[in-house]
Parts: structure tokens; C-alpha cells; sequence
């Protein structure tokens, strides 16, 4: 791990998921790959020598398998991680994530509950096509009983992933891969402290334009701000960082004060997340205070493309971003 | 009754053991004759999937565990969760809507669990619970419990990809987990003979390394036999096994089978092998039990059922308020 | 079948594959006892005796398996139809559904195309509890390359049916079990007319409110309606019958002349469907238009409870619509 | 090259087809060295999964194919891909993201399809293409083509549910399909000895009802042998064949591979069990080829790779317009 403590978000996951196991001895690492290869994208690197075999766990190549075994896991007094090594293959096992870890609290009754988090990379600009570059955050957003988190720097994934393996429920973590080998913007803070869950960072303040970004869309936001402001526009960004539970407050509060308002994310666009942030903002009296329509970008309705000229097609880049955002200002005085 | 009564040891090894293995064959078949009752008095809503001649599984199984070992149980689950010691009236008034119901109304039959006897819950999922056993007996490997899990599940669910997977991961994790399969010959309308190309269901664990036993399922001494040997082989640390144990349902599937797919001269063949006077006829042949002594226990189930249903029909209705709260677990 | 017309939507499904299979040889209906047993809710009884095992076919208890067997006899000149019995199961399928059967158009090249249609009943009101009443409709019409039908009325399922075989893509059909045994309230046509995919539905025109709604919400919508209309409140019902493609154009029509919409879905409100409509208004110049807030009706984000009192309070009845559309049209005037 | 000139029949039956079972053998090195060097030199993009050292499985199996008889294959799918019949420039071109490519750019090297071959597609997801296979083997018995379908898929997939669940449907409906396990020992790090419970994966088909053969993947002789065996079986309606095909990945699983997982002299080892020598042995031994005819198929092959990497590097890019336009077919 790099001294400095502008860590990437590889090493900060992996920084929180130490300090769990330093912590607490239920919790364990399973996965495809997890141990001596550390992962797909090397986020449990070396892991497995400090922890040994029975905490950092590798498994065959049987998604629904090990989700469910992390779900019986977590009703028998363990804190599992389960990471799937693509969050495409969430799709493997929609049933134990969907039909059983969210819904066994509160359809048993209570007495029992599922203290588990599921981490995955997901989203494009690997090159690896549409079976390795989705965005599936709003298959789990629908789904009451998870939690979903979906940090955009190093900082926050690590207090985030420390409230997550802490929480009792059942928590999705959907980290970025082209995150993985970025040094974040910010220092890591040493030690275990917690960032809660639901509750929307303010990343930036400006009184032009509110922008409401996920996941890598928030990076890529923060360059459009720099390059705005440098033309007196000053944009506010906020990340929800948990997009299920949603706190909507900030982000009622900068567009009141903005009066412009965009949000942004990487997956399609036809009923993808993002809308909910819309739709909250249209529901409460803030709407009254909007002085320009609500504009949306996010991914094409279409399946990842492989070439790179076409991948980059497919989701919103920093000059999307920064086109829309000059325009609503530009066209809303 | 409290869990801690439940007895564990072989059916015939005492009276106390023969009356026990009795009682809670009778005790399932009468809960399952009152379900049946309440659903068609329209008490109970929306389906219901009764166990009735196969009560000689849950129970010879049950009988090898300890109170700590936990099950995962099925959509046809009344049986296990009985035999595994829940609470009677807890269970009827969960099956009514009830408060004190064991998901205070949320779950219904499909979903009944009981954290204090070790069921970690009935599961509407065809295939759902192995591999959520999987993962109990794997905590139990990493915290050094020494507990045992036991998945129920029907001969259908051997097809799904959930089993296939589970039962990899117990093989080569060498877990402390039972696969009980209940083979009552059919997954709603298809028959085994046509989902398997498998004489035998318990030639499936070849293909994971995992030994298995095909057993009289409607022989409680049969069926503890072999549960003992398997938990025998999960506590010392040999791994899973794969128990299928044969037996039948006498009933529908479920409130919407017209019965198309079988005739009625096999069912009544196996009305012929009901595991109920099967074991009497065992036990008095031993001088275990006499017949008034039988038919006391007999007995005793009918007035527990009879109890539990009068306490829960009488008891408060699950109210709307507090749903949304119920979702999450607050931290703890 | 019942002499009239007035059909269940479970006849009128029959019908549609009977015709479809009467046309065509290359059409075959795939899933668990939908042969002798005629399907869980008898949507295909006595088709088997009609064409025999070979096209009414009996599965083992192997969601993935058999949508991926539909996805593979769709390759090679087949145009398999599928039942998952409780579309809670489709869960289970997932890979084959989003990871193969959606993309394999687009990301083979062209080439190959994957006519098949998934058929699956959804929705709560029958007291089977969490794992057995979902909506998740949302989870397809986020994934690109699926089309996505919830019909609310049987002449529709009829029409539409036909014409999702017809497709020479993936359609994932969700039919209402509470609409299985209710006659419709118009009459099915006898043949084999088809209803175009993508082509939304003015259910009823007024001038007073818009409701958009889907699957069984449009039929409650109805109730509503004729409700309000003995009091004089004329009220608009558009049913987009196929949420993916969404044809919004009858939307904006709408909400043009009567200025204020309302929204009602089954499903979970959190990230739902149903904001699609809402975000696409938005997004307009129709929105414009509008005199009123736009309302959102939809299900609480808690899995269906099983208890009759408590699954009738997670998702909006009858009262609940009737109650929020009489307070828009009164409160903004 | 036109599938047509595919040859059909065992390895050592003729000169010609001794000389197309090493062309193809080649043509599969040549190919994916040129793979890895374009990537090396960064003009390909995304990630690759080689298949040196594997080039005698896809060969052998495909040598008992015809031409109208379908795959499904893996990641690691150049090797299928050209042993079906698969033109070189449209795929390497697929991989330089040219628009002549097999999928126009869209797919890369994990979703190279060839319709015209009855190739149905490389496959990202591990398993994926096992269910699809057993599709189109039943597409082919309800249209009674006569057609059989491979699935080609690495030992870890048989650990997925997709495998399972496609695997029961194919016993049971005795579908004509051919199930080729390529175990290379290793899905990415995890080795099959830690991955299943099994000596040999080809055992797993006793959980099915299917026959199961374990054989040299690394003797393209006796690939063909199995090959032919469980096409035969297909196509006779005695139903699926599980063929286990041992053989070895010289290569990491994919560019992040360090082999950490593994021993330079495992590789070392397996590198001396290298296909293509083997094989040209066996010719000259039998007097099928001499030296230099051996020498000339090897440069064939290298001449062909090299034709059609300069082809497709002066191709035209593909570009985004259309791409909303590509996700459904129109009507047809
Ligand atoms: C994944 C899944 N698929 C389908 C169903 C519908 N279903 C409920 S029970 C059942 C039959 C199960 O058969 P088996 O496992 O043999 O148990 P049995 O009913 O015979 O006790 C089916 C198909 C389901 N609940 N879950
Ligand atoms: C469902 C799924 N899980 C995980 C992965 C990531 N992954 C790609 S290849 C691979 C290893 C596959 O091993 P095997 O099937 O033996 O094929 P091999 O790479 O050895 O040829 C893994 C884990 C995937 N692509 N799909
Ligand atoms: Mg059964
Ligand atoms: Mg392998």
C-alpha cells in the first residue's frame, strides 16, 4: 500500500475490510478468486496471507452457491463479505440476494436477520463488453431490504464499507472498476472510522447549478466543476453514496438555492435510478423553485459495447457533462 | 411445548423414545388435517401444502439432532418446524394472521421460522434453503460449533441450479450438513421418472463426491437410521451426505391440483404404507407402547392441535401499522 | 371456453398461443407443468391434449435452465414461449435474460436474434406472501434489448401475446394473477388480430386528470374513474401496455389538456418503473402544462406481506387512488 | 477461409486430413500469438484468455462435426471459433474493432459468433453457453434436423447452476448434444482439486444419467476418438455424452494473471506435453507427412494469421452511429 494516503479505492476497500477482521472475528471474505490470485481487480492482494484460508475463503465458480451460503452464514452469527467478481453475475443470484437475504428479517418475522455485504465492480471502460460493463444498481434499488451503496472515491468507500459490514442488513456495495487503480482526490483517513449509510455528501458548493451524480459519474462531474468554475459557474455536485435508502435533503437544499438541476449516472437511462432523484425533487415544494427543466444523462439504452470508440458512446463522458451543464446555464437565466 | 423437551435417540431404544417418535408423526398429521380444515372453513388464506403421509421423515430426521443443530425447510414445511419443536399455537396463528404468529402474520406457511429450535425458516423458493444450509454449516465449521445442518427439500428441487451448487460446496468444504431429500415421487405434476434419468436420486451426490443412502421415508426407524449415520459422519468432521428418502403426499400439491397427473389406485397403494400404523404396529410388536398407550398419544397430538388452534383464533390480528419499520433490522 | 367473449385474461392467453401455434410451426410453449396440469393458474389447460407433449412441453424445476434452452431453440429457428410460474422466479433466470437473451443481438453483430417470448405471472392479492407477489418489472425495462408487456385487460394480453411472438426479439410478457379468472370488461376478438408492441393505450378520456398506470392498476383505475365521474370529475386513463418500449406521446397529449397527472404502479416505489413516465413528462415541454404536482401512487418498499390486512396495505387499493385523484383535481384548480 | 473447405473425418484416416488436423492445430497457436502480440504492441483493447496449449481439443472435436452442426463456446473461444470454420480476418478484425468484424466491433474477443458456421458464440459468462446448447440440441430434435450441438465450456463451469440445470434437461429429453469439459485443471487461480470432489470432472455425469469419458485433450487423435463416439450417440438418439478433455492453459488466465496459483514447472511440465509436436510425431511415425510437408502446414498457418492481421489492421474502425439501431432486430 502506497504511504502517502491518497490511496485508490482498491486499497481503501481493502484497508476497511482489514480493519472489520481486525475487529470483529465473524467477519470473513468469500469469493472467486479472493485469496492467493486477491482478486479479480487485486482488491484483497495479500489478504489472504495475513488472515489465512478459513477468513479469506475462495470459492469455485458458483455465484448463487456462495451468496446463499453467505446468507445462512450471516443467520448463524457470521458477518460474510461475498464479493462477485463482476456484478453481472449478481445476476446468478438474484434469487438468494432479491427473494431471500432482502426479505428474511422482515418475512420471517424479526427474529432472525441477515448481517451480510455483497461487494462488486461494475461499470464500462474496460474494454470487456456487455457481459463484464453493467450498471445494475437499480435491480437491487427496487428491491426493499437491501441497502445499496455505490461510493465514488476512496475516502468514502472505506468509512462506508466499515458502516456496511457493521450493519445488520443486508448491504450491496457497488464499487467502480476504473476506480480501483485511481489515487482519489482526498486523503484516506487512518483508523476505522465510519461513514453512515444514507446520508448524501455535499461534494462541492456552487450557487449555479445543482448536479446529482453516482458512482464514477461524481469523478467525472468534479472535472466539469474545475473547468466551469474557471468560467465563474459554480456548480454544487452531490453524491447520494447510497442510493437505497435515498436522503434527498441536500439535494432539495442546493437546488433551492441553485435553481437548476442535473443528475447523472453511468446505466441506462429507460427506468434507471437516477429517476428517483427526479421524481423526489418533483414531489416536494422545491419544485416550485426550479427556474430551468430537469436535465438527465445517463448510459444509452444499449448493451456495452466492446470497441473502445463505441464504449465510450455508450455512457456519459466528461464532455457530455460539461456540454449539458453549460447549456442549462447558458439557456436558464 | 418448550424445545426442551424434545427428545433425541433412536424410536425404539425406549418408551419415552417410541411415544416421542409416535406423537410427533401424529402431531403433523393432525396440524396438517386441521390446516386442511381451517383453509376449506375459509380461515386461513392464501395456499397451503400439506405433508400428510410423509410424517415419518421430518420426524426420524429430528430425532438424530440436538436442540442447537438448525434446519432449512420447504414451502411443504408444517413437518419439519414441528418435528424440530416449534410452538403449536405460534404456528396456527401465524397461518391465521395472528400477532403472535412466528412472523407475526408477515409470513404465513410458507415462511415460518423459529430462531430458538434451529429453523431457519420454511422457504417459498424451490431449491432456496440448501444453499442457506450450506451456509449455516459452514458458520458452524468456521465458529467450531460442532452443530450440525440438515437442508429439507423435495425431489424437484434437486434440479435447480441452487442445489447443484450448495451441494459442490459442502463436498469440498467437507461441511457438517445433511441434504435431506424427501422424494415424494413428484415436483407438483412432474414425476420424478420424468425430471430424473436416476433410478435411484440419491446417485446424484456421485457427481459432488458426496456419499448417498436411499431410505424408507415412511419408516421413522428407517429414516433415523440413516439421519444418524449422517450426522454421525457431518460431527466428525466426514462431511455431507445425501439422504432421499422415499415417501409420498397424499394430498394435492397444493389447493389447485385436480390430481391429472396420478392415479387414484397409487395413491391409495400408498395410503397402504402410512408410516403411522406402520410404527404402531412396530412398537407394540416390541412391547414398546400397548394399544391404549398408542392411542393416548394419539390422543394427546389431537388436544395440542386443538388447543393451539382455539388460542390463536381467538388471539389479536396482525395490524398494517409498523411495516415499514419491520424492513430493516435498527442496529444492533 | 366460455361461449361469450367477455374472456378471463388466462383464456384469452390460451387463445393467443393456441393461434400463434395453429400458424406456426416453429412456436412451442416450454415450462414447469404446463402440460396435464395446465400450468399453476391453468393458463395453458388442455393444450397438451391439442398438440401434444412435443410443443406443450413439461420441465423439471430449472428456471435457468429452460430460458436458456428457449435462447438457444430461438437461435436455431425455433420461437419458443416460456412459462415462469411466478415471474418471483425469473429471478433465478436472470443471466439468461439479461446476460444472454437481451444482448446476444446486438453483441454477436447482428447475425443472430433470439425470438422468445417469457410469460409470467406477477403481483400481489393472493396471499402467497413475499417470495410469491412481486413486481419487478423494473428489473427487465432497465436492461436493454428486452421488451417488456403488462397487460391489463384480456382483449390486450390477446392482441399483444400474439404480436410478442411475432417479434423476432426477447419479450418478457407479465400477466396479473388476480386478471387470470376476472372476465374483462370489454369483449376479446375472436382471430388473430394483432396489437403492436410500443403502442400505449387511451383507456378513457377526460378532461380533468391524467392517470397512467400499469398491469393491474389500470384496471383499479377504471373503478376510480367511474367513481369520479358520477360526481362530474372526468378523468383520462393511459395504459402504455408495454413499458419498454414506452410510447409517452398519448402522455403528453393528455397532460396537455387536463394540466395534471397521476402515476400508479404495484410495484415497490423506490427507483420503480412508473418514474420513467414521470421523468419523460419532465423532460418535455409539456411540462409546461402542468397546473398540479405530478402524484406518484405505488407500492411501500417492504416485501408483500402474507396476512390479507397487511397485503392489502403495501400496495394502492381502489380508496387509495380514488382518495389522491379527488384531492389533486381539488386542490389545484 | 469458406467453412466448405472444412474436413470431416479421423486425423490419421488420410494425408488430408492429417494435414487440415495440423493446419487447424496451428492456425489456433498462430492465432493467438498474434493475439498476445497485438495486444502486447497495444493495438487491441480490452482483455484476452489464449488457448496455447489447448489447440488439440476444439480440433478434434470439430474434425467429427459437420458443418450445420452447432457450438456454443467460452471465453476462451478463438480455439472453437476457428476449428468450427470461422473466417481469421473477420475475427481478428472483431478484436482491432473494425466494422468488417464478426460483430461489428460490438463483441470482442469474448463474443465472436459465426452464424454461417453454427457457431453461436464465444460466451463472457462462465456456464452461459451450456443451457444454450441444450437449446439448440432441442431445437434440432423437435425439428428433427439431424444436427448435434457442443457445448464447449472449462471445468469451472461445472460448478455453476447453468451447467446443472442444462445438463438434467439434455439427460432427460436425450437431447443431441456433446458436452466437452476443456479441464485445463484451473478456473482463473481455483484448481479443480480444491474446485470439486471428483478424480475425474467426466464422473460428474453419474449424477445425470450421462455417460461420461475422460480423455487426452492434449491428443488430438484421441479427442477425435471420444469426439466421434458421443456424435455418433447424438445423433442415434442415445442422448448427451460428457467428454472430459484434459489439457492444460500454457498462458495466465487473462492479462492480470500473475501464476501465483501455480508452479513454473507444472507449466514446464505441460509445455512438454505440447499438442502439436505430439501429433506430428504420430504423422511421420504412421507416413502420413514427412518433415517438410509438416514445415509447410506450419507456415500455411503462420501465412494465413498474417494475411489477415494485415488486413484487418488497414480495415475500416467501426463507428457509434447506429448503435440504438442495432439493439433489436427489425421485423422480419
Ligand atoms: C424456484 C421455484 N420454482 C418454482 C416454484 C413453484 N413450485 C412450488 S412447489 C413446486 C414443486 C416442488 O416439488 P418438490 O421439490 O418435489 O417438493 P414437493 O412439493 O413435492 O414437496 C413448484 C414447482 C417455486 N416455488 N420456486
Ligand atoms: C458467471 C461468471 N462468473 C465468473 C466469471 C469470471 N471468470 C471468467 S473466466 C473464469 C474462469 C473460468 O474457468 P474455466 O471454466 O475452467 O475456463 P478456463 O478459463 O479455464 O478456460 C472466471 C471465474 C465469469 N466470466 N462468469
Ligand atoms: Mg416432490
Ligand atoms: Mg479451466
Amino acid at each position: 500500500m502506497s504511504d502517502d494516503r491518497f490511496l485508490t479505492m482498491a486499497e481503501a476497500v481493502r484497508e476497511a475490510m482489514t480493519i472489520a477482521m481486525e475487529e470483529r472475528p465473524d467477519v470473513f471474505l468469500m469469493g472467486e478468486d479472493v485469496g492467493i490470485y486477491g482478486g479479480a481487480f487485486g482488491v484483497s492482494a495479500g489478504m489472504r496471507d495475513k488472515f489465512g484460508e478459513d477468513r479469506i475463503i475462495d470459492t469455485p465458480i458458483s455465484e448463487l452457491g456462495i451468496v446463499g451460503a453467505a446468507v445462512g452464514a450471516a443467520l448463524s452469527g457470521m458477518r460474510p463479505i461475498v464479493e462477485i467478481q463482476f456484478s453481472d453475475f449478481t445476476a446468478q443470484a438474484m434469487d438468494q440476494i432479491a427473494n431471500q437475504a432482502a426479505k428474511i428479517h422482515f418475512m420471517l418475522g424479526g427474529a432472525l436477520h441477515v448481517p451480510m455485504v455483497l461487494r462488486a465492480p461494475q461499470g464500462s471502460g474496460t474494454g470487456a463488453a456487455a457481459q463484464h460493463s453493467q450498471v445494475l444498481e437499480t435491480w437491487f434499488a427496487n428491491i426493499p431490504g437491501l441497502k445499496v451503496v455505490t461510493p465514488s472515491t476512496p475516502a468514502d468507500a472505506k468509512g462506508l464499507l466499515l458502516s456496511a459490514i457493521d450493519d445488520p442488513n443486508p448491504v450491496i456495495f457497488l464499487e467502480h472498476k476504473l476506480l480501483y487503480k485511481m489515487k482519489g482526490l482526498e486523503e484516506v483517513p487512518t483508523g476505522a472510522e465510519r461513514i453512515p449509510l444514507g446520508v448524501s455528501k455535499v461534494v462541492r458548493h456552487g450557487k449555479d447549478l445543482t448536479i446529482v451524480a453516482t458512482g464514477i459519474m461524481v469523478y467525472k462531474a468534479r472535472q466539469v466543476a474545475d473547468k466551469l468554475a474557471a468560467d465563474g459557474i459554480e456548480v454544487t455536485i452531490i453524491d447520494p453514496r447510497t442510493i437505497s435508502p435515498l436522503d434527498i435533503k441536500p439535494v432539495l437544499a442546493s437546488v433551492e438555492e441553485t435553481g437548476r438541476l442535473m443528475v447523472v449516472q453511468e446505466g441506462p437511462k429507460h427506468a434507471g435510478f437516477i429517476n428517483e432523484v427526479i421524481v423526489q425533487v418533483t414531489e416536494s415544494s422545491t419544485f416550485g423553485s426550479l427556474i430551468a427543466p430537469i436535465k438527465r444523462l445517463a448510459g444509452l439504452d444499449i448493451p456495452i459495447p466492446y470497441a473502445p470508440q463505441l464504449e465510450k458512446a455508450a455512457v456519459p463522458q466528461v464532455e457530455d457533462i460539461e456540454a449539458a451543464a453549460r447549456e442549462i446555464v447558458k439557456n436558464w437565466r | 411445548m418448550a424445545p426442551t423437551e424434545l427428545l433425541i435417540g433412536h424410536p425404539l431404544a425406549s418408551k419415552e423414545l417410541a411415544s416421542h417418535a409416535l406423537l410427533y408423526m401424529w402431531k403433523i398429521r393432525k396440524f396438517e388435517e386441521a390446516v386442511e380444515d381451517l383453509f376449506g372453513r375459509g380461515m386461513m388464506h392464501g395456499t397451503m401444502h400439506l405433508s400428510i403421509g410423509q410424517e415419518a421423515g421430518p420426524t426420524g430426521m429430528c430425532m438424530a439432532l440436538q436442540i442447537d443443530d438448525q434446519i432449512t425447510s420447504t414451502h411443504r414445511g408444517h413437518g419439519h418446524c414441528i418435528a424440530k419443536g416449534a410452538d403449536l399455537t405460534r404456528m396456527i396463528a401465524e397461518l391465521l394472521g395472528k400477532k403472535i404468529g412466528y412472523c407475526g402474520g408477515r409470513g404465513g406457511s410458507m415462511h415460518i421460522a423459529d430462531a430458538e429450535t434451529g429453523n431457519l425458516g420454511a422457504n417459498g423458493v424451490v431449491g432456496g434453503g440448501v444453499p442457506i444450509a450450506v451456509g449455516a454449516a459452514l458458520a458452524s465449521k468456521l465458529q467450531k460449533k460442532g452443530t450440525v445442518a440438515v437442508s429439507f427439500f423435495g425431489d424437484g428441487s434437486m434440479n435447480e441450479g441452487a442445489f447443484h451448487e450448495a451441494a459442490n460446496l459442502a463436498a469440498i468444504w467437507n461441511l457438517p450438513v445433511v441434504l435431506f431429500c424427501e422424494n415424494n415421487k413428484y415436483g407438483m405434476s412432474s414425476a420424478t421418472s420424468k425430471a430424473f434419468k436416476l433410478e435411484n436420486l440419491a446417485d446424484r451426490g456421485k457427481g459432488y463426491g458426496i456419499p448417498g443412502e436411499t431410505v424408507d421415508g415412511n419408516d421413522v426407524v428407517a429414516v433415523y437410521e440413516a439421519a444418524e449415520r449422517a450426522v454421525n459422519r457431518a460431527r466428525n468432521g466426514e462431511g455431507p451426505t445425501l439422504i432421499e428418502s422415499v415417501t409420498y403426499r397424499w394430498k394435492g400439491h397444493s389447493r389447485s391440483d385436480k390430481n391429472l397427473y396420478r392415479t387414484k389406485e397409487e395413491i391409495e397403494e400408498w395410503k397402504e404404507k402410512d408410516p403411522l400404523p406402520k410404527f404402531i404396529h412396530r412398537v407394540q410388536k416390541e412391547n414398546l407402547l400397548n394399544q391404549a398407550e398408542c392411542d393416548a398419544i394419539q390422543q394427546k397430538a389431537v388436544d395440542e392441535i386443538f388447543a393451539a388452534v382455539n388460542t390463536s383464533v381467538k388471539a389479536e390480528s396482525a395490524t398494517p401499522d409498523g411495516l415499514l419499520a419491520a424492513v430493516f433490522k435498527g442496529a444492533n
